[in-house]
This record gives C-alpha cells, sequence and structure tokens, in this order.
C-alpha cells in the first residue's frame, strides 16, 4: 500500500519507454533517503504507455508506482506533463521528490515546484534527510561557497546533478504496487516543430564543467583522440598547454594558460602535463585538478587535488573503462 | 578597483556619459581584440576591420560631432575632448592602430563639426560619408612632409605634397608619390592640405573614390596593421568648391591639436596595456634561485617604478591635453598656434617616453619581452610607428622655438 | 498587430569573471560577500535583452527592463537601457537584498510587478542567474501568470501574434511555437548584447523609470520565501595532492576512477 | 662619398687574415643576403629565403670551419693571437647584412669555442665533431642551451648562484651521462640544432662550481626534442624554441672538460660573447649609416638636402659619434679577449665585469641614436624597403639575448665595487 511522506522519483523515460540512467541512479539515491528516514521509495512515470516502466521501477526499489498514461504524453510536452505530476503528488502526499537534472528535468521542475508552490533545489550534489526533510547541498557564486537548502514546506523538491548517486541494481524479485492517476490534460500550448541535429559541436572551454587537456608527454595527435573520448564520456571539452599546440598537435582555440584560455570548469584533468608557471595560471580557478604524470616530481602535482603517477598510455584506458561502468555508458 | 584606476586622471571632469561609454569600449576591446589576439594576432581582415566597423558604425565614434539633423550625435562641445580622450585611451590599450585611425576620423569631426562653427555648405557634402549606413568610414590625412622634389611650396620647411587650382566648378588637385599618414588603400576620405598658388594653402575633404586618385601597393612598415598604407597620386583630382574646409593655417593648426589628442590617449591608453603586461610578469617571474619574485628585487622593483612613474605622467599629460581644448580660454586663449603648441609638445613628450618605457619594460622582460605571444613587442612597435609619422621631434622643436622665442627666419 | 510590449527581467550580479578569492564566506551569516568587484547584469540576462531588442527591430515594440534586489547600481541599469531598452521598473528594498529571497519570493515579486507594469506581450528573462545558478525564476513566473513558456532559447522570433523559438539542445535546437503572451527564458547562443552608442548612453537618463517597494505591490518578501539556506561553507581552496597506487598502472586509472565517484567529483 | 670604412678601425693591430675574411662577407653581405632581406621576417618559421646565404657563408665558404685545428680540415682560428678580432670583424660585416644571421651563425661556433680555445682545448672532442662541421658545404648549426623556463636569463650569473639555479641534471650511468631537462630560447634550436652544448647540474642546487657541467649532445639524438620557432618583433633569421631533453644518453667523455673547469670555461664563452657581439651592434649601425647617407641627401628640407639643416646635422653627428666610439670599444674589448698575456684570463670576474659593462654601455647608446635617427626619417623611418626600422627592430633582441642590462649592470657592480651579496 502506498504510504504517505515518502520519496518520490521522477522517472525520466526514453522513447522507447524505458527508465533512463539518471532514474536509476535517482532510486539508488532515495533508497538511501528513504531508509535513513523510514518512509517508503516511490515512483511515478508520465508517457504514453508506463508498464514496462512501473515493472522495471518497481524492480529497482521502488515500493509504489504512480503511472499516468495517454496518447498525449508521446512527446514531452511541459504544460500536459506537470499537470499530470502535480496530480500524483497530490496523490502521493511525498515529503521528497526527486527529478534528474536533466535537459527535461530542467525544464519541467521549477514549473512543478512553482505549480506546487513547494520549494526546491536545482543541480543539488548531495542529499540527506535532516529532521525528516530534505536538505540539499549546491555550489553558489560559480564554485565559491556550497549551500544547504531545506524546504519550510512539503514536499521539498530537488534536481539532482547526473553522476550524484549510485545506481539502483534492479531485482525482478522485488514487490510493487502500481497506481493509476487520472489526469485531464490540458490542451496543449505548445507547438513542437521537430529537432534540427548538428553533428556534436565541441564544448566551449570557457562553459565547460570538465576539461581534459594533454601536454606535450602526449606524443602526438593521435593521443588527443583518447582524451576526447574521456572529454567525451565525462561532458567536457579538449584543452591543450603550449607544446602541443605549437606542435599542430591541438587548435591553437584550445591552449589552455596565460597566453591561451583562462578556465575555471569544475574538474580539470592534466594529461602528460608537466606545469609550466605559464599554463597553471591558466587553471588556477578549476574546482578540482587531476594529474596523470609519469614524472613524480613534476610541478603538476604540487597543484593538484588527485593524482597518478604513472605512463598516460596505460593510467588513460584503466580510467576510461572504469568511469564508462560508473556511469553505465 | 581595476588596475587602470591606479593611474591617477581628472575623473571629475569627465560626464558620467563619458565614462560609461569608455567602460563600454573598454568591455567590447576586450572581449573583441584582446581576448581574440593569440589566435588573429594582427590580422586586418579577421580581427581588425571587424573591430574598426564595431567601434566606428556600430558605437558611432564616426558620428559624434556632426550634427542630429545629418544623422550625427552633435556632441560638439569643446568638452567633447573628454570624451576623445576617454574613448581612444581604451582603443589604444586593445590596438594602438584602430586608436590611430580613429583619431584622424575624430579629429577631422572636431575640426569641421565643432559647435558653432560648422558651416552649413561643407556639413552636408561631408556628414553622409560618415553618418549615412552602416558602414566605417577610414580617414586619413595628406599633411607636409620631406619630400624628394626640392622646389615644391613648403609650410614650415616641409614640402607641401599636392597642389590645388580653383576653378568654376571647384578644385582640381595634382601631386605625385603623395604619402598620406594612413590608410593609402584603403581610405573612405582624405583631408588633404594643398598648396594654392599665390595664395594661403587650402586644406580640401577629398572622397577616397575621387576619379584621378591612384593608390599604389600597400608597404610593409613596422607597426599600425590596421592602417594599411599606401602612396597615392593625384591626377587632375575634380573635388566641389564646398568641400574646401578653411584657408589658409588657423584651421589647419586646429585639425592638428585634435589629433595629437587623439594620438596622446592612444599613446597613454597603450601603456596601460604595457603596465598589465610587466605586472603580470613582476609577480611571477623568479630570479636569483632564491625564490625572489621579479617585483621584489631592489634593481628591477626600480626600474618597475620608474615605469609606473612615466606611465602615470604620461595619462596625466593626455588628460591636460584634453582639458586645454575643452577650454583653451582657461589657458588664456592666444588662438590656435598656442593650442597647437602645447599639443605638439605634450604628444611628442609623451611618445619619447613610451619608448623609453617600453624599453626598460622589454630588458625586464628578456626574450619573453620580445616575443610575439607576451603581446608587448606589439605596442612597442606600434607606438614608435606612430611615433614617426607624427613627424622628426627634432624639428617639432623649431616649432617649440618658434612660439617662445618668436624666430623670424627659422 | 498593436506595438509589441516586451519585458526583460533582469538581475543585478556581482560579476562572476571576480577572482575567487574575493569571495568572502560568512557562514554564520550565511552571506557571501563580494570584497571589491564590480556589480554587472547577469550574462544571461544580457542575452535576454539582445533577443528582445532583436525581436522590437524586427516586429517593433517597446522594451520594458524589470529587475528586483536592492542596492541596484545606477550605472549598470543606464549601461543596460542605453543597448537598446525604453523604460525601467524596478522593486527595490533592503529586504529584496540576495540573501532574503529565494526563487519563489523573487518570481513572486516580479509578477506582482508585472500586473502593476504590464500587460506584456513577450516576456524574456535569463536562462539562470550567475551567482545562484538556480534557473527557476524565469520558468517560475510564466507558471504564477499561468502564461505559456520556453526555456533555453537560442533564437527568438515573432510574426504576428506568434513566436517562434529555436531552443539549444546538447547536439542541436528544436523549433517551438506558440501564440503571445509567452514567457521565453535564454541562452547565450542568441548573441551578445551589442554595445551602445554614445547618443544612446547620453539618452538612457531621460528614460522613464519607477520604482516600486514591495509594500506598494502588496506583498511582505520574507514571507514568501520557501527554501531557505541553513549552511554556508566556503571550499578548502588549498591543495593536498592525493596520488592514487595501484598495482599496474590500469589498475591505478580504474582506482583514480573510483575515488573520484566516491568524492562526487564525476 | 663617404663609405662605412670610413668609420675608425684600429689599423695597428688589424688582424692579417681578417684582410681577406672582410671583402669576402662584404661581397657576401651585397649579393646573398641585402637583396633578400626585407621578406625574411614573413620567412620566420620555413627559413625557404634565409637558409640560402647561411648554407653558402658556413657551408660552401667554409666559417663553421674556423675554430678548428687545420690538422682537422679546420682554419686553426681557435689556435690564433687573433681569433676575436677576427671574429669582430667577421661579426661586423655579417650584421651588416643581418645581426639575425649574425646571431644564428656566430652562435654555431659559439659553443665549440668551450673546447677549440687555447688554453682549454679538448683535442678529442675536437676530432669527434670536426667531421660533422668540416667534412660537409651543409650549414651545420650549433647551440648552447643554458637558459631555463623558470630562471629568465639569469643562470649566466654563475659566480654569484654558483650554478644553483640549473634544473637540468647530468647523472653519471656506468661510461655514459643520462641528461633531464627543459631548455629555452637558444639561438638555432626551434628545430634547426644539429649539435647542443648543454649547460646542465651533477647535483640540482649545489653551489659548488664542480657540480656545472658542459655536455655536447648531437641534435639527433632519441630523447631531444625541439619545438618550433617562437615568433618574435624581428631577428627572423635567428631561430629560438623549447628543447627538451629526456633520458638523453651521451659518453662520459662529451663533458667539455670537467668538475670546476666547465664552470670557468662556461663563463669564458660568456666573456667572448659580451665583447665579441659589439661587432654586430657596430655592424648594424653602419649598415643603418649607409641609407641614412641616401635619405639625408635625397630628401628635402627647406628645400635643401635634409642634412643641411642644422638642427638635423645636431642628430646625425650624434649618430657617427656613437657609431665611432663603440667601433673603438667593441675593438678594444676583442683585443683585450686576444692577449691574455696582457688582461689576465677571459673568465676572470674583472674580464666579465669589462665585458659585461662594454656590451651594455655600446649597447644602451646605440638604442638611444638608433631610435632618434628612426624618427627623424619622419614616417619613411618606419617603411621596411628603407630597411633601418628592421635593424631598430634587431637591436633590441641583441640587447636581451645573454641577459638583460639589469644583469651586465648587478655583474659590473659586484667586482667594480667588491659586492658581497649583490
Amino acid at each position: 500500500m502506498a504510504e504517505k511522506e515518502g520519496i518520490l522519483v521522477i522517472a525520466e523515460l526514453s522513447p522507447a519507454g524505458a527508465p533512463d540512467a539518471v532514474t536509476l541512479e535517482l532510486l539508488g539515491l532515495g533508497a538511501r533517503l528513504a531508509a535513513s528516514s523510514g518512509k517508503q521509495l516511490q515512483a511515478a512515470a508520465v508517457g504514453i504507455d508506463t508498464a514496462s516502466a512501473a515493472a522495471t521501477l518497481i524492480a529497482s526499489g521502488a515500493a509504489a508506482v504512480f503511472t499516468v498514461e495517454g496518447s498525449a504524453y508521446a512527446a514531452y510536452d511541459p504544460d500536459l506533463h506537470v499537470t499530470a505530476l502535480e496530480k500524483v503528488v497530490e496523490e502521493a502526499g511525498p515529503s521528497a521528490v526527486l527529478v534528474g537534472n536533466t535537459t527535461v528535468g530542467q525544464d519541467l521542475v521549477p514549473r512543478l515546484a512553482f505549480a506546487l508552490k513547494a520549494g526546491l533545489t536545482t543541480d543539488a550534489v548531495s542529499l540527506e534527510m535532516k529532521g525528516g526533510a530534505l536538505a540539499s547541498t549546491k555550489p553558489v557564486y560559480g564554485g565559491n561557497a556550497m549551500a544547504v537548502f531545506v524546504s519550510r514546506g512539503k514536499p521539498a523538491l530537488a534536481s539532482v546533478r547526473p553522476g550524484a548517486g549510485d545506481p539502483a541494481k534492479p531485482d525482478a524479485s522485488r514487490t510493487g504496487e502500481t497506481v493509476k492517476v487520472d489526469v485531464e490534460a490540458p490542451s496543449p500550448r505548445l507547438s513542437f516543430g521537430g529537432k534540427v541535429l548538428e553533428e556534436g559541436g565541441d564544448v566551449r572551454l570557457e562553459e565547460a564543467r570538465v576539461i581534459v587537456s594533454g601536454g606535450r608527454g602526449l606524443g602526438g595527435a593521435e593521443g588527443f583522440e583518447q582524451l576526447r573520448e574521456l572529454a567525451r564520456l565525462l561532458g567536457g571539452a579538449v584543452g591543450a598547454s603550449r607544446p602541443p599546440v605549437d606542435a599542430g598537435w591541438w587548435p591553437s582555440t584550445q591552449q589552455v594558460g596565460i597566453t591561451g584560455k583562462i578556465v575555471s570548469p569544475e574538474v580539470y584533468v592534466a594529461v602528460a602535463i608537466s606545469g609550466s608557471s605559464q599554463h597553471l595560471s591558466g587553471i588556477s580557478d578549476s574546482r578540482v585538478i587531476v594529474a596523470i604524470n609519469k614524472d613524480p616530481e613534476a610541478y603538476i602535482f604540487k597543484v593538484s587535488d588527485y593524482g597518478v603517477v604513472g605512463e598516460w598510455q596505460q593510467v588513460l584506458p584503466g580510467l576510461s573503462s572504469r568511469i564508462r561502468e560508473i556511469l553505465g555508458v | 578597483m581595476s588596475d587602470q584606476d591606479l593611474f591617477a586622471y581628472p575623473r571629475g571632469r569627465l560626464h558620467a556619459a563619458d565614462k560609461d561609454l569608455a567602460a563600454s569600449l573598454q568591455a567590447m576591446v576586450q572581449k573583441e581584440v584582446m581576448d581574440k589576439r593569440l589566435e588573429l594576432k594582427e590580422d586586418y581582415d579577421g580581427l581588425l576591420a571587424p573591430s574598426l566597423a564595431r567601434l566606428m558604425a556600430e558605437v558611432g565614434l564616426q558620428k559624434m560631432f556632426w550634427p542630429e539633423k545629418l544623422g550625427g550625435e552633435e556632441h560638439n562641445e569643446p568638452e567633447a575632448a573628454y570624451t576623445v580622450a576617454a574613448a581612444l585611451e581604451q582603443i589604444g590599450r586593445a590596438d594602438v592602430g584602430l586608436a590611430f585611425l580613429a583619431a584622424h576620423s575624430l579629429a577631422l569631426q572636431a575640426a569641421v563639426a565643432a559647435k558653432g562653427s560648422c558651416r552649413e555648405e561643407l556639413c552636408a557634402a561631408v556628414a553622409p560619408l560618415f553618418c549615412e549606413g552602416n558602414r566605417p568610414l577610414i580617414v586619413s590625412f595628406v599633411l607636409p612632409a620631406m619630400s624628394q622634389d626640392g622646389g615644391a611650396p613648403e609650410w614650415r620647411g616641409k614640402g607641401i605634397q599636392v597642389r590645388a587650382k580653383s576653378g568654376p566648378e571647384g578644385w582640381t588637385l595634382s601631386g605625385k608619390a603623395v604619402r598620406p599618414t594612413c590608410s593609402g588603400a584603403d581610405a573612405g576620405l582624405f583631408g588633404v592640405l594643398c598648396a594654392v598658388d599665390g595664395e594661403e594653402p587650402a586644406f580640401i575633404l577629398v572622397p577616397g573614390d575621387s576619379h584621378g586618385i591612384s593608390r599604389e601597393k600597400e608597404f610593409l612598415k613596422t607597426g599600425l596593421a590596421a592602417s594599411r598604407n599606401a602612396d597615392l597620386d593625384f591626377e587632375g583630382v575634380k573635388v566641389p568648391a564646398a568641400n574646401c574646409a578653411w584657408r589658409g593655417e588657423e584651421g589647419f593648426l586646429n585639425l592638428l591639436s585634435w589629433f595629437y589628442l587623439g594620438l596622446a590617449a592612444a599613446g597613454s591608453g597603450a601603456l596601460l596595456a604595457v603596465y598589465e603586461i610587466i605586472k603580470e610578469w613582476g609577480d611571477n617571474r623568479v630570479i636569483k634561485g632564491r625564490g625572489q619574485v621579479f617585483k621584489e628585487n631592489p634593481l628591477t622593483a626600480a626600474l618597475m617604478g620608474e615605469i609606473a612613474k612615466e606611465i602615470a605622467v604620461d595619462r596625466l599629460l593626455a588628460y591636460n591635453l584634453a582639458d586645454i581644448l575643452s577650454d583653451p580660454q582657461a589657458y588664456g586663449d592666444d588662438g590656435p598656434l598656442a593650442v597647437f603648441t602645447s599639443a605638439l609638445m605634450l604628444v611628442h613628450h609623451i611618445y619619447v617616453s613610451a619608448e623609453y618605457t617600453i624599453h626598460r619594460t622589454m630588458e625586464l622582460m628578456a626574450s619573453a619581452g620580445y616575443a610575439r605571444e607576451w603581446q608587448l613587442e606589439r605596442y612597442w612597435r606600434d607606438l614608435k610607428t606612430v611615433q614617426c609619422y607624427l613627424g622628426a621631434y627634432e624639428l617639432a622643436k623649431h616649432d617649440f622655438a618658434r612660439r617662445f622665442y618668436h624666430t623670424k627666419t627659422l | 498587430m498593436a506595438e509589441l510590449n516586451i519585458l526583460v527581467c533582469v538581475k543585478q550580479v556581482p560579476d562572476p569573471e571576480g577572482p575567487p578569492s574575493a569571495f568572502e564566506v560568512d557562514s554564520a551569516a550565511r552571506k557571501v560577500t563580494p570584497k571589491g568587484i564590480p556589480p554587472v547584469l547577469s550574462p544571461f540576462d544580457e542575452n535576454a535583452l539582445e533577443a528582445a531588442i532583436r525581436v522590437k527591430e524586427a516586429a517593433g515594440g517597446s522594451i520594458t527592463m524589470l529587475s528586483v534586489g536592492n542596492n541596484l547600481s545606477k550605472a549598470v541599469m543606464l549601461k543596460a537601457l542605453a543597448s537598446g531598452a525604453d523604460r525601467l521598473v524596478t522593486v527595490e528594498d533592503p529586504s529584496c537584498d540576495q540573501e532574503g529571497l529565494d526563487a519563489f519570493a523573487t518570481a513572486s515579486l516580479l509578477a506582482a510587478a508585472v500586473r502593476k507594469a504590464g500587460p506584456f506581450d513577450l516576456i524574456l528573462t535569463g536562462r539562470q542567474a550567475a551567482d545562484t545558478n538556480a534557473g527557476q525564476v524565469g520558468l517560475g513566473l510564466a507558471q504564477l501568470l499561468s502564461i505559456p513558456a520556453v526555456s533555453v532559447a537560442g533564437k527568438v522570433e515573432v510574426n504576428g501574434g506568434t513566436a517562434r523559438v529555436e531552443t539549444v539542445l546538447p547536439d542541436g535546437y528544436e523549433v517551438v511555437e506558440a501564440s503571445l503572451p509567452l514567457l521565453v527564458t535564454v541562452s547565450h547562443e542568441v548573441g551578445d548584447l551589442r554595445y551602445p552608442s554614445l547618443m544612446a548612453i547620453k539618452k538612457a537618463k531621460t528614460l522613464p523609470m519607477e520604482t516600486f517597494k514591495p509594500a506598494d505591490l502588496g506583498m511582505e518578501p520574507g514571507s514568501l520565501v520557501i527554501n531557505e539556506i541553513t549552511e554556508l561553507t566556503a571550499p578548502n581552496r588549498e591543495r593536498r595532492c592525493r596520488l592514487v597506487e595501484g598495482e599496474s598502472p590500469e589498475d591505478a586509472g580504474a582506482k583514480l576512477a573510483a575515488l573520484l565517484k566516491e568524492d562526487k567529483i564525476i | 662619398m663617404r663609405t662605412i670604412d670610413d668609420i675608425t678601425r684600429p689599423l695597428d693591430y688589424l688582424p692579417p687574415a681578417a684582410q681577406i675574411l672582410s671583402p669576402i662577407i662584404r661581397n657576401w653581405a651585397d649579393n646573398e643576403v641585402i637583396p633578400y632581406r626585407r621578406q625574411f621576417d614573413e620567412d620566420w618559421e620555413d627559413h625557404t629565403l634565409i637558409h640560402p646565404p647561411g648554407k653558402k657563408l658556413l657551408g660552401e665558404y667554409g666559417i663553421q670551419k674556423l675554430l678548428f685545428p687545420v690538422d682537422l680540415g679546420g682554419m686553426g682560428f681557435g689556435e690564433s693571437d687573433y681569433a676575436f678580432t677576427s671574429m669582430f670583424i667577421l661579426g661586423e660585416e655579417m650584421a651588416r647584412a643581418d645581426s639575425g644571421l649574425a646571431v644564428g651563425l656566430g652562435v654555431t661556433l659559439w659553443p665549440l669555442m668551450s673546447i677549440a680555445l687555447k688554453p682549454h682545448v679538448n683535442r678529442r672532442l675536437l676530432e669527434e665533431f670536426a667531421p660533422l662541421y668540416c667534412n660537409t658545404t651543409e650549414m651545420i648549426s650549433g647551440a648552447l642551451c643554458m637558459t631555463e623556463p623558470q630562471g629568465g636569463a639569469d643562470i649566466e650569473n654563475v659566480e654569484l648562484l654558483k650554478g644553483s639555479t640549473i634544473q637540468t641534471t647530468a647523472v653519471r650511468d656506468g661510461d655514459e651521462w643520462v641528461i633531464n631537462g627543459h631548455k629555452l630560447w637558444p639561438s638555432n634550436t626551434g628545430g634547426m640544432a644539429d649539435l647542443l652544448v648543454v649547460v646542465c647540474t651533477t647535483n640540482p642546487g649545489s653551489r659548488d662550481p664542480a657540480d656545472v657541467t658542459l655536455i655536447f649532445v648531437p641534435g639527433d639524438l632519441p630523447g631531444v626534442t625541439q619545438s618550433g620557432p617562437y615568433e618574435k618583433a624581428g631577428m627572423a633569421c635567428d631561430k629560438n624554441g623549447d628543447v627538451w631533453l629526456e633520458n638523453v644518453r651521451v659518453p662520459l667523455w662529451y663533458r667539455a672538460h670537467g668538475p670546476g673547469k666547465d664552470a670557468l670555461f662556461f663563463l669564458d664563452i660568456i666573456s667572448i660573447a659580451s665583447g665579441v657581439t659589439i661587432s654586430f651592434t657596430s655592424g648594424m649601425m653602419m649598415n643603418v649609416y649607409e641609407r641614412l647617407l641616401e635619405f639625408v641627401n635625397e630628401t628635402k628640407l627647406h628645400g635643401r638636402p635634409l642634412k643641411e639643416n642644422d638642427a638635423v646635422a645636431g642628430v646625425l653627428a650624434d649618430y657617427t659619434a656613437t657609431l665611432e666610439v663603440i667601433r673603438i670599444v667593441g675593438y678594444q674589448a676583442a683585443r683585450m679577449l686576444d692577449r691574455s698575456d696582457l688582461y689576465g684570463e677571459r673568465w676572470s670576474p674583472e674580464m666579465m665585469a669589462k665585458m659585461r659593462s662594454y656590451r651594455y654601455f655600446t649597447m644602451d647608446r646605440c638604442l638611444d641614436v638608433m631610435g632618434k635617427v628612426m624618427n627623424l626619417m619622419e614616417a619613411y623611418g618606419a617603411d621596411r624597403d628603407r630597411d633601418i626600422e628592421k635593424h631598430w627592430r634587431d637591436i633590441k633582441m641583441n640587447q636581451l639575448w645573454l641577459g638583460g642590462k639589469q644583469l651586465c649592470q648587478i655583474e659590473a657592480a659586484r667586482w667594480f665595487f667588491e659586492c658581497e651579496t649583490l
């Protein structure tokens, strides 16, 4: 039986109707929050056909799944989805609602929060239950301070940064209840004229959340292909110190350092970069610096938070494959 | 407080609009020029031409003085001298070449469209080139110069490069191997000092597309990449009578005074950029192995102090010149010659000081001071080129002597 | 089509380009005070103003700039007005300081100001503010005004009574159309705010400006806040490198990935 | 018509061999360099125009063989009593054409000085490298690698620092040196160096001169990587870039001399360079004098040639007065280097202080008048086609390599005023 004041995860369904990787992460996170507060883990799924999604959500730990089904929900329409989820939240009466901070999540959750007149923290990096209330932590002022938010009312909403939790492991033996919620879909106010996909434009260095940079030690342009692979995994951009740009392995527009671009990403991965002063003054604002270099005395280690001493040709594959596992990609 | 504010200038004399314009230009040139410098270096088409178009047309520096009814901003009070100084300082900080070109346009506007002295006929003839459409207009001057032809009519010893004959339908100009001050290859309007047989010289505004102007190939020079200069031939160039801005010396001296204000501000701006470069260098360079940073070593610190002093004084001098032009009476108005001499003295002083200052800065930076990537050497080449186009300092000293010692035959 | 009434919501924030060391975190007062950093318009709000000016140039109309805050800098507002706005409305009061408001309170004040200063056919906001990085107020305001909204726009055009918006996707864009009134949150792909001419800078001071107190709108900001900051800490700045060992370089790489995951870096 | 040969030279000690060398190089300058040098700036990276004159002078005319003993195919200048005065003349004639070329070509000889000059000849190494330099008409480029990224140009300041700032290490491993380090800005690098002489330390941070090590490293060894050249305001003919040395192995006997001696003879080649390169300054000034003579005759002021104006004449006189003095000081310095019997060892603190003084004094005076003369020509002073602006740009680089003026001041003051802690 669905209990009140539970932890409700709003599933984001792929076009084929399956919960995406971020949703499984939220369920992993939600399970921890539910356990720590003695509340029930629940999920919500809105779509054209939610049966298979409901089964996966239950197998992934949801004790109850609230579904809203209908042809109107074939593609994401903010007004329809907010109206549906508003009804689900009224029905479920949760204490916390979790949404992925994805392209759809960023559009959906502010509307839902205002519709519910509920507190919302976006892009949260960690969540706790404190005295039955959701406490969400996130960086503010561009990472210059970390703030913990608690909502006055109930439920409290949070959109969670992808990668902030460990995905739940599906277990077919689990059982759970599916609650159909009937919603009178409002007439759509937006008409969607189709998507135009361009060949993946590179993320700009100045805006990248993650930057993977290569130095002289890469030895050639081929090394940068491996960096591009790692950067793609982390949704980041590829930069370079001066020597590779000078040797023509990487364009000068992507050079990082005083005589290149000054960057301030969340994560800066320096691969085979010794760490000249010109380069370091370009990356000092990075929140976290990770260095891979075969020379233990390389100056880069003195300004890094994490490091591995070793040949990048071997270290990088190990790093990338484990990240692929972690992200379930 | 940004580093620039360390260098005093008469902030109180500038209108809020001047400061806002300067702040807006600073943001623009930082993004459109300085941040693209490493990649585009001094590329004319990729960097300098688009920036020039943005400065002259979009922000509208080429419309500043013209009457509103002709599409101008009619910002033509004498106090506009401060606006010119504040604007050209920020442009000069990013690229002295762009400031050099802007100084031409603003000087011509100030000389021709100043409040109360704007002749209806002349403005109507020329203002459209500045105010209509959104195209940048590059203005260039043809001033007296040491020439090969010994017999040419002279102004203060230097040959006047172009002769003009006035006829019923206007002026006819002729001159061989004429060296303009800038942009011979692509200027849209030339301000030409012309000798008129047996009469006072005439300053005539000649559209760049006038029939009879032939432009030689662009030549290479030390700096100022934004000025694509080339020598010109004037063969029977016909120009309407209305295009004669003034006759005799007074109008010409006034034009040069505003031109020198522009160059003084551009120099001061470039030196602010030099300060930022040496400050960064002084903070990071370690010498003598004892981990002593440059700025802490007594010898190099003394030199860095002298560099700051020169820059501070040069900035004050540039704004002092703006003050002179904004209120000549306050300096005892003896007419354009007094203002011209002050302008000439101040601008030459600034450029001699700028050369000295950048030499010291470059010595401190050793090879990096000379490498293009660290940006310093470009200001060094550009400012030296401006000083050459300003004229020989040695001969300017004669103008000082004429003023202070009332010489007769000099 | 009558004259288009365009509203742009803008927020004054400390310049995000300011050096990290200048942001002083006062954990007790749960307040971040930027030392010696000049105020600027939040960068995405400048993009919203540029989008508004482009619509005004193409379809005609007038642009009102609306801002909620405290100690709003005259220079910052005038610089923005000079780029192409026609009118400024502000809601200013110590209670509207950044620390005193959350997204709900801000959007509620904006909605009240819109009802007083409106109506508006098109409302443009930045996709998120540079200080909170929240991205809630734009879409929240639309919800309060119960008008349709489109988020993260890279291009905004208006012809007749309908708007055509291209929203930015990680690998392209999507075309969305809606009839006015409409709210759009704008991303930097729209284009940078143009540079004002001297004439516009001088004219800006003469433009109509109104300011309201929350009380004039019948609002008490403090009571509107739902989401509160309970803790505020400064991230530790000095770096002590944690070297990751492994039986082999591959193993060390894998262990590094695990550690980064554990510390929520990736 | 006045020519550059009217500028004073010390006729009482002109080296006999110079009478033959001087006209050859003057001819090479007039025919192989001056007609093309106006396009050298744009040729900074590929050297398609710059390489041929270099190959002709060093390879075909055999100037790169100058210092090697005659029995090894060289010209034996290493043993000559007029070595430095001869090199001064050679430097002047080359710099008159292009001081970038003069630096590039001169620096090829520079590192060899540590093993080819009496009294510190290393016969075994001369025999080892003579084939590279003497058995070819191809141009061979040598580079002395001292400056390091963090240090700027201060490690030449060896006596004070005793080499303590050198971070490039040389470690003995069996019968070989293993070298690791990063050098920046050496002339003739940027991808073209055939032979490097690398200043290393056998014990980083040590202040004992015995740890300073000069090691000869063939440019093509595994572990030696050269970056492309840096783009500069001038001196396109002299390529400089980064050099990375990673586990580079050379025989132990590739060391110039030995502990203590390397430090001394390193100072020797600094002292030599300080004195002899004054020839680059006077060489450039002579060419500016030639171009100036043309300009002040062709160009009119007040209807008469520019030179007829008294004020202009003042500046012109400053120019030639400075040129006369610089030349006299330069030759005197070269002579002092030739006559160790009279003036003491070249690498003594006294000679270092004096050579540094002559160098920065002449350079300052030249920079002053060169700037005035360029401005005197007004708009034409900046024209590439009148060549003066080229020398104005190149002269500054000459002042800056080998450590700027301030370092020379410290060194001179330390000796003349016996400073302890400077």
